[in-house]
């Protein structure tokens, strides 16, 4: 039961080139720095992420992207990033711009054993070219819904606030978006956590992944969790 | 003529009390601003949260909680934090009262285009594609025309879609219109000082004035 | 916001004849015990319950089967019930009995939205007579799926050990259940909850259900919680 | 031949440390009295628990803590609760190492009769069809014969199917067996004191002898 490693260079010690990868994170909220740091050492290239975004020039995912590391982003919203653009028009970096409902669901059905999924999201625009599509009646009305499949990842890379040694988890806040649904969908997950205690040391009605989903964790440390947009407003 | 805090404040006009609210960036963003006295809503935010605060003050901002928008927030009393495949389920559950959001163009029936220029370097649709597919209710905000003098309410999108048949409402610095399938953009209101003419020579979709079109009063 | 009612009177006061009713628990655990008394007091008739299972003969849904108020049931095992047992054989009651993750993912798919799901429980058995069939490949596997559709309910009615007046819950240990993805699955969720709290007393970050998916929540009285299946050890 | 307990322990020796185990009602249950010393499983409780302790001391018993089979249970460090569809989620995308249940007939290629007689009153699969479904690896703890002297080890299952070419291993009170779709029961060990010519007469499905068949030992 006890799934700890050391640390991000031995959780990742054998994702090898070409690897379908899911990175947790909304923007740089509850990205798993300490894996994308190890990632980055070890050099493994050719790397299809599905991330919902791609980082920032110098932080995040944008820095595999410096590296040159990414072959494919399958996201839904790149944002500001200078050298994805300059990759992107250079024709070295593939990018699959899915709706963002969509990828959380598509990582969730993968967690749930769901070969695939009905969406409403995408009907009638060209992210419906060469999908099915149907018409349901769902509660007395009648939409038209895409089937989308699935993800088929190697490895979910997910950040939680705390985590046992069995693997069970608790984000914090905002920080918890794709890093759920991802943990557990893909054939392996590696969980890196800013708090890692003995098990029974979280309440087990407050947890959010239960271990089963997770096959690594460790204690990360030095999280820098760069804020991309700083707003605040004056005391009065 | 309104500007955008304006057109924030006659959309938050049309807010009910106990209404979930998911606001898109941008003008719909300052609608949180203009919420009327006595009109309790909830923000959804659709990274994973209900019961979205003001910003921080100062020296108090975490990493942790953000919006959609990737700004620093606050959590308010009753707040909850959640996942993001749930917080597209009750997107797509239609659980989200209203949704209002920018665009490049809505057309005449209701189709919506505001993710992708051709040609253009293209950042991603983010959330909005799932919003408009299931909100029971959408309100665009966005101004009347382009930077090139053009109309954004068409008979037809000329950019890709966002979405088909889904707008209900439109608010420019012009007036205010209803979307009725087969029948076009109806005028509402007028913006203070602004002419039925005036409408009419901006819209290039089909316009529907009938009888007398009051100025808004915000 | 403020979703209160008085009591599981007024929480139920139109539900109608003929109402299609999802009911959270699993056995009697975490049953909503107020409501169905108030069901059972309002004598409302010709009810289709969608429950995991249909009680004991004197509590929880068998005491609606008693005052003969359930037309069908739609179930996963329907356990030791004689009276349940006599309405059926006599033509009186209509049980649809569907596989338990079946059941829980129809009520999910409900609550997110999805028209329909892809399962694999049931293929190759009556199950699947008059269902869909089709094969998909998923992470490397070949295997058939039944589409099966979403549940169109009236009301979900659960219950939950703590909420607050924005219907936010948080359920007990294995009191959570089907009373999860129910709530919400349905038009109108009522919830009945054991501590009823002020918004802001809850944690944000332990919320079960968010309250946009509950319409009306009780704080309900008198809890008998009984146990089914007693089994204990002795002390050394 | 063995007893129930035999049964169980048998099975038992088939946990490897860290398996995710489901277990269902009946024999199933035993094995976890069993559980080799250094081996450490969890046990899934479909109703939306891992890691299921023993029974409750006397007057400890928590109503909001029951197992699937609706017994009053206990937490051990490390228990996680879940609700119904995140548990079948776990046992559909093949989370759950092993499940080990009861059958009133298994066919020769893996095929499960647990669920229903005709003609008389059924009382529902539960969760068995969506674990014999989905579970990656199924072993079947059961009577080789029924009350009436017949195999339970079929060509075909002759009553209604809880699931198809799913059931890897079966042990009975006279042997282990694996399942090998194409080729039938391949007797693995007999169980003490019985020999295979008893199998053979017990079992109607197709048999599989290969070599020696040591006995067990429990």
């Amino acid at each position: 039961m006890n799934k700890v490693v050391a640390d991000a260079a031995e959780a990742v010690k054998d994702i090898n080139d070409g690897a379908v990868i899911m990175l947790g994170g909304f923007g740089l909220c509850g990205i798993p720095e300490n894996s994308i740091s190890a990632l980055i050492k070890k050099g493994v290239k050719n790397l299809t992420c599905i991330s919902n975004n791609a980082g920032v020039d110098d932080f995040g995912i944008g820095l595999m992207l410096q590296t040159r590391q990414v072959k494919k982003m399958i996201s839904s919203y790149v944002g500001e990033n200078a050298e994805f653009e300059r990759q992107l028009l250079s024709g070295e970096l593939e990018v699959d711009l899915i709706p963002q409902g969509t990828l959380a669901t598509r990582c969730m059905a993968a967690k749930y054993g769901m070969p695939a999924v009905w969406v409403r999201a995408g009907f009638g625009t060209e992210i419906q070219n060469g999908k099915e599509a149907r018409e349901f009646v769902f509660q007395g009305e009648k939409n038209n819904y895409l089937l989308e499949e699935a993800f088929s990842a190697d490895y979910s890379i997910v950040k939680a606030w705390k985590g046992d040694k069995f693997g069970n988890l608790i984000f914090r806040k905002t920080a918890r978006n794709f890093n759920d649904p991802m943990a557990g969908a893909a054939k392996i997950t590696i969980a890196e956590v800013e708090e890692l205690v003995e098990p029974g040391e979280l309440d087990p009605n407050q947890i959010h992944i239960p271990g089963i989903f997770v096959q690594r964790i460790f204690q990360g440390k030095s999280y820098e969790k760069r804020i991309e947009q700083r707003t605040t407003r004056k005391r009065a | 003529m309104l500007d955008k805090n304006g057109i924030a404040k006659r959309i938050a006009q049309e807010l009910r009390d106990g209404y979930y609210v998911n606001l898109g960036i941008g003008i719909p963003t300052l609608v949180a601003n203009f919420i009327p006295a006595g009109v309790n809503v909830m923000l959804q935010s659709e990274n994973g949260m209900l019961g979205m605060g003001p910003f921080p003050f100062e020296g108090e901002e975490d990493p942790d909680l953000i919006n959609a928008g990737k700004q620093t927030i606050t959590e308010i009393p009753g707040t909850a934090y959640f996942d993001s495949a749930l917080s597209f389920g009750m997107i797509r559950a239609g659980k989200v009262d209203l949704t209002i959001l920018g665009a490049m163009e809505v057309s005449e029936d209701g189709d919506i285009a505001n993710w992708k220029i051709p040609g253009k370097m293209v950042k991603g649709m983010g959330g909005a594609m799932d919003l408009v597919a299931a909100a029971k209710n959408i309100i665009v905000a966005m101004q009347h025309v382009n930077k090139a003098g053009e109309s954004k309410l068409l008979p037809k999108c000329s950019l890709p879609l966002t979405g088909v048949r889904c707008v209900k409402k439109v608010v420019t610095e012009l007036g205010m219109f209803d979307i009725v399938p087969g029948k076009g953009f109806v005028l509402l209101e007028r913006a203070p000082g602004v002419s039925v003419e005036q409408i009419k020579n901006a819209t290039a979709g089909k316009l529907v004035v009938e009888g007398d079109i009051p100025e808004m009063s915000i």
